[in-house]
């Protein structure tokens, strides 16, 4: 029982990078949609992207979590161990590639928004602006 | 700029440069045609900080196109070269097939040219990004 | 390979491309190209589109490797009849967006800005085309991410407000497209695919597995915000707003129907109608968002006094009849694709002609129209056809839809969507018939100029066939049909 | 010739109209000319090509946009086409005289009414029916709230705040019926089945539906929308809209449910319950109207209650009068608002008790008027005596009764303006036929109400008697008593 207990703790634990999945994604979530400062919300929106990455890059990782889960796949893609083959899939890297692409693209407009509005209203608090719309 | 600065960014700026061009072209090495604009672009910026001199606006948008195009016209060529036998981006199936035999080897050719044109692409955006948001204090950004 | 034909897909989205770089090339030597470029680029891929439709109507898809790499580890784009079908619709109204924008932009764009405008015009447009041909999950997010930056800047270009509109439009639809990105990663992790074909062979053993339905949830919560569905529709109306005249027109019509094309993608080619049944909640409550939607978008476009935010309340009611349709089996695919088409015709036309009357009179509220029934005939004929159309009197386009509709819901025994759709055609006859009533029957106005010929015919073509489409599709129905049986909808 | 023609004519000279909008003698007459067209195509039709059809496409499987040329449909096209002329040239003068605006839109929307009324006669099935009803609407709004007042924009709303509901009400009932026999074609003696309880739920919606023949309590827009020009109120309540839902209702009773149903499921007494007590209620309102077109309107009511009251009845005879009340009740309905219209124009009088002596100088607007009260009132020798006879020789001795009491009630409040007008002091003197726009007036209104009475002697008048006994025969086939 005791066992089971432990096991169960270190298989919670052996997913710690889905943990920093969820919880990067609640404080992104949270930051973008409510802090009411733009530029915070422009930093939630990156963190809220960043954690996607972390989950693209997470499930890149095949078939490590038959044995206890705390090692990650690293280069070199492919190795054999005992009785099976270990690899890292290569395909979520190049989406995450992408990924940052575009939410660096994001990003950059976003700021690029910001300075308008500071050098058009003077503030960036979105309650104040909330009255010129 | 103090002298540190200047002394030191005329040191570190060919080899900035350098290892920018060698990132560049990354079909067969590590980098690309993004990290080496950015290292490119960074180069120059810091050239900017240091010595204070300006871009004409006119040469950064002509690159940016200009890269854009070779990455999209290159593919859209390759269609049209081979007849509409090969597809779009389809590298192997381009010119220069009298010069390099070899489609794999005309490929990865092909492929490094485009990435000279993202790179041209992304050096020349981020240098003007630069320009926009710290060197015009007043302007409409 | 062999032919013209096969590549048109790829061409379509390319020469919009190449056209939006040029754009930026040319405006070192002049700021006119602009715009004959962007007509005859959108021109083009209009030509192309028909092209395409009218091969595919003969036969099949058209599957295209890029890059030669074959799918599913390349990305493959396929183009079946639903595909060429919106790609149609976007280019036809992209064409016609531009053809409208050239006045207005020379008005409220600052003239050092056109060039930049056009270039982002037509990688709004690539974008949007994109969209319509690909058949890789991902692929489609960077598509619809293009499109979107693109329009984030065009709004913003509008200068003051539209700022701040752009900005919180920033916020929502970078979110969306990431709970998209989310939805891409729980689903490449179940099926470890990104091509939809094949995703949709690889789902079919799966379809109760908890990923597989968490990873539909993120998809539609993220094309939702994206598309303006009710609960998240707060950043729509004051993008409509606040935008260019020739933006609002554009992501009204084209923009909005490549969103919900998207969905539509996806629950009919990717999940298909199998995983619903499995897993009929979803479809429950998707079916309950979008009534609310519906009666919630008509409902506060009554209390909207500014014209084209009350057009944006009455696009989040139509996104949800477009939402609504697609749980309601073969006849809701029926209303679904039709929709999509009806729907930005009415709307071209409406905000062609809200556009102009702030091109010519500065007019945004609804109680300053009065008296421009007499004064501007031609452009008040083309909005009060085609609100009449939004009401869904018959024969015009939006009967049709509300007569797929009401047949999905008779079809599949759910009475309670009829009376949603007879209340919500009700709330539009309130709200758009407010409009007619001030543009027709108060107050007195000197017979004052038409609107220019470029934006005015646009508007009164849309607005004739808005009314005309309602009889055209039951001659075209053809196109239908092959939809609703690509899909496998029976 | 088929029906589509009749619908072709008036489209296209609605959109000549439209077209040649800056010269107004032009537009003027090519409405009477529309008008006379679409006449004789569709008495061509009658004679020659009864029962012909055009199938124009397919809207879903089972339902056609088709139109069908069948006796009951021809009667109220034939009623509606040959009153348009009349209408039309009524109006030229009246908008003239009272220098009216917006004359172009006036005309295109009553042409696009009769087009839309045609196609409401000539449907072949519900969809196609409601397509023309929801367009009649549309196209009528303009010509109520033409006067631009605040008066006359409310009174345009309240039109369609009753109108489009009712129209959706009919939408949903008709796709029920869709749903429930796989078609929604118009068949003598009926075709509607399944569960009685729906049936008897889709016949309510129906009736909702037919919010145009303005029975009780679906009334109110009637009396308000006379703000409208008295042309327009003419069409409105003794041609197009009205007459489309009156004959909505029969089309309803006797094509879509058919007698057996309607008898077995007790409908007609519910129908019946409600068109009795619209004419005594409508009658008696109208007896506290003060204003002469609202108390007309309010006779409208009674009379169309009367055709539904009629068609309820289930009676091979009720059926006779209803269908030719439609016609009869035209022609002497018209004439009393041509009658007011002109009153209006030429003397500026709007109320009852201003009338007083105008029929020392308005001779024959004011005999035009006696003949339609008699007519109204149901006695010969006008045409309304013979439709409130048949309905006497079904011998159903409720309705008898009803009619007797509405025709009392007619009595009182429409022959006092007659006496009132010949027989008291007052008024002023106008010329009657001074104005050459007058006579464009007092002609229409005067052979309506010769018609009114030619009817009465000749019913097979433009084979009104025939096609109404050939829609019997359809009806009831070989059963007939």
């Amino acid at each position: 029982m005791l066992l089971h207990g432990v096991m169960g703790v270190v298989d919670i634990l052996g997913y710690y990078n889905y943990w920093g999945f969820v919880i990067l994604l609640a404080i992104g979530l949270y930051g973008a949609l409510a802090c009411e400062n733009l530029f915070k919300k422009m930093v939630g929106l990156s963190i809220f992207q960043t954690a996607i990455f972390l989950l693209f890059i997470s499930i890149a990782d095949v078939g490590t979590f038959e044995t206890l889960g705390l090692k990650s796949g690293t280069a070199p893609i492919f190795w054999e161990e005992i009785h099976e083959y270990r690899y890292v899939n290569p395909v979520p890297h190049v989406l995450v590639l992408t990924g940052i692409v575009v939410a660096a693209a994001t990003l950059a407009v976003g700021l690029a928004l910001i300075i308008r509005i500071y050098r058009e209203y003077g503030t960036l608090n979105e309650e104040e602006l909330r009255w010129e719309l | 700029m103090s002298v540190v600065v200047t002394t030191v960014a005329r040191f570190i700026l060919p080899f900035m440069q350098l290892f920018g061009f060698y990132v560049l072209t990354g079909t067969e090495g590590p980098g690309g045609g993004f990290q080496g604009g950015v290292i490119l672009a960074s180069s120059f910026i810091l050239y900017a900080i240091t010595f204070g001199e300006g871009v004409d606006e006119r040469w950064l948008k002509a690159l940016k196109s200009f890269g854009l195009w070779i990455y999209a016209g290159v593919g859209t060529l390759t269609v049209f070269y081979s007849l509409f036998r090969a597809e779009f981006l389809n590298y192997s199936a381009t010119f220069l097939s009298l010069i390099v035999p070899h489609p794999v080897a005309r490929g990865i050719l092909i492929a490094d040219v485009i990435e000279v044109g993202i790179g041209m692409a992304v050096f020349a955006s981020f240098v003007s990004m630069f320009f926009d948001v710290v060197a015009r204090g007043d302007g409409s950004g | 390979m062999g032919a013209l034909i096969e590549h048109l897909p790829v061409l379509a989205v390319a020469v919009s491309l190449l056209g939006s770089f040029t754009v930026v090339l040319t405006s070192l030597y002049t700021r006119k190209a602009g715009y004959p470029l962007s007509l005859s680029v959108t021109f083009i891929q209009l030509v192309m589109a028909v092209a395409i439709l009218m091969n595919i109507n003969s036969g099949g898809a058209i599957s295209y490797w890029l890059g030669g790499w074959r799918p599913p580890w390349g990305i493959e784009y396929r183009v079946d009849i639903l595909g060429a079908y919106v790609l149609v619709i976007v280019t036809l109204f992209s064409f016609l967006a531009t053809v409208y924008a050239r006045k207005t932009v020379e008005k409220e764009i600052d003239p050092e800005k056109q060039p930049y405008f056009y270039t982002l015009w037509l990688l709004l447009v690539s974008g949007m085309a994109g969209v319509a041909v690909t058949g890789d999950l991902f692929n489609l997010f960077v598509f619809l991410e293009i499109a979107s930056l693109a329009t984030y800047a065009l709004i913003a270009m509008a200068g003051k407000r539209a700022l701040i509109a752009s900005f919180n439009y920033l916020v929502l639809g970078a979110v969306g497209i990431s709970f998209y990105l989310l939805g891409t990663a729980f689903l490449y992790a179940a099926t470890g695919t990104l091509n939809m074909l094949d995703a949709r062979a690889l789902l079919t053993l799966i379809y109760d597995s908890r990923i597989v339905q968490l990873s539909f949830v993120f998809y539609f919560i993220g094309l939702a915000m994206k598309m303006a569905l009710f609960p998240f529709h707060v950043w729509q109306p004051n993008a409509y707003e606040h935008s260019p005249s020739a933006v609002t027109v554009i992501i009204s019509t084209a923009l909005a129907k490549v969103n919900a094309y998207a969905l539509f993608r996806l629950i009919f080619s990717v999940y298909t109608v199998k995983f619903f049944q499995n897993y009929g909640t979803i479809f429950e409550l998707t079916a309950i968002v979008a009534s609310a939607g519906i009666i919630a978008g008509s409902v506060l476009a009554i209390m909207e006094r500014s014209l084209k935010k009350m057009l944006a309340y009455s696009s989040v009611a139509n996104v949800g009849y477009i939402v609504l349709s697609f749980t309601l089996g073969k006849w809701g695919v029926y209303a679904a694709a039709a929709h999509l088409l009806n729907h930005s015709l009415m709307k071209a036309a409406l905000f062609m002609v809200a556009g102009g009357f702030i091109y010519r009179l500065g007019i945004r509220r609804i109680d300053e129209l009065e008296g421009l029934g007499r004064a501007m005939p031609l452009s008040s004929a083309a909005f009060a056809m085609a609100a009449v159309s939004m009401i869904g009197i018959p024969p015009s386009a939006g009967f049709v839809t509300k007569l797929f509709i009401l047949l999905a819901s008779l079809d599949t025994g759910r009475f309670v969507f009829i009376a949603v759709m007879i209340a919500s055609s009700l709330l539009s006859l309130v709200y758009f018939w407010r409009v007619i009533e001030i543009l027709y029957m108060k107050g007195h106005r000197e017979r004052m100029d038409e609107l220019p010929a470029s934006m005015l015919y646009p508007a009164l073509i849309m607005g004739v066939l808005s009314i005309l489409a309602g009889i055209l599709w039951f001659f075209s129905i053809d196109i239908l049909d092959e939809i609703v049986i690509a899909l496998g909808v029976v | 010739m088929e029906p589509a023609f009749a619908l072709l004519v008036p489209f296209i000279g609605s959109l000549l109209i439209l077209i040649t909008g800056r010269y107004p003698d032009l537009r003027d007459t090519i409405s009477v000319i529309t008008a006379v067209i679409s006449f004789l195509v569709i008495l061509n039709i009658s004679g020659s090509s009864l029962n012909s059809e055009s199938v124009l496409f397919n809207i879903a499987p089972g339902i056609d946009f088709a139109f069908k040329a069948d006796p009951l449909g021809l009667v109220f096209a034939l009623t509606s086409s040959s009153l348009w002329i009349l209408v039309s040239i009524y109006s030229i003068g009246y908008m003239r005289t009272l220098k009216e605006h917006a004359q172009t839109r006036f005309f295109f929307c009553f042409a696009m009414s009769l087009f839309s009324a045609f196609g409401i006669a000539f449907a072949k099935n519900l969809i196609t029916f409601y397509i023309f009803y929801e367009l009649l609407t549309i196209f009528t709004y303009p010509l109520v709230a033409h006067e631009e007042s605040e008066e006359a924009r409310s009174a345009g709303r309240r039109y369609l705040a009753y109108l489009i509901p009712s129209g959706a009400s009919l939408l949903a009932a008709t796709l029920i019926t869709y749903w429930l026999t796989g078609t929604t074609d118009f068949t003598p003696g009926g075709f509607i089945l399944g569960d009685p309880e729906i049936v008897k739920l889709v016949f309510i919606l129906f009736l909702l539906g037919s919010a145009k023949s303005a029975f009780m309590p679906l009334h109110s827009w009637l009396p308000t929308a006379m703000v409208a020009p008295a042309p327009v109120s003419a069409l409105l309540h003794a041609v197009a809209v009205v007459k489309a839902g009156v004959f909505g209702v029969i089309r309803i009773v006797y094509y879509v449910y058919g007698v057996d149903l309607m008898k077995e499921l007790d409908l007609g007494v519910l129908l019946g319950i409600v068109a009795a007590f619209t004419v005594v209620m409508a009658n008696i309102l109208a007896i506290g109207e003060t204003n002469l077109k609202r108390r007309i309107a309010y006779s409208t009511m009674n009379q169309l209650s009367f055709i539904i009251l009629a068609a309820s009845l289930l009676h091979p005879y009720g059926f006779l009068a209803s269908v030719m009340h439609i016609p009869f009740h035209g022609y002497m309905k018209i004439t009393l608002f041509l009658c007011a219209g002109a009153i209006a124009a030429i003397a500026g009088k709007h109320e009852v008790h201003q009338l007083d002596g105008l029929g020392k100088s308005l001779k024959f607007t004011f005999g035009a008027f006696t003949v339609g009260a008699i007519g109204m009132s149901g006695l010969p020798p006008v045409a309304g005596f013979i439709s409130k006879w048949f309905v006497v020789l079904t011998g159903n001795i409720w309705a008898i009764a009803v009619i007797l009491i509405a025709s009392i009630l007619d009595v009182v409040y429409l022959f006092p303006i007659v006496r009132n007008g010949f027989f008291r002091d007052g008024g002023g003197s106008y010329n009657e036929l001074g104005g050459f726009l007058n006579r464009y007036m007092i002609v229409p209104l005067s052979i309506t109400a010769l018609f009114s009475i030619i009817l009465f002697m000749m019913p097979g008048l433009m084979h009104i008697s025939d096609l109404a006994s050939m829609a019997m025969q359809e009806v009831w086939g070989n059963e007939l008593p």
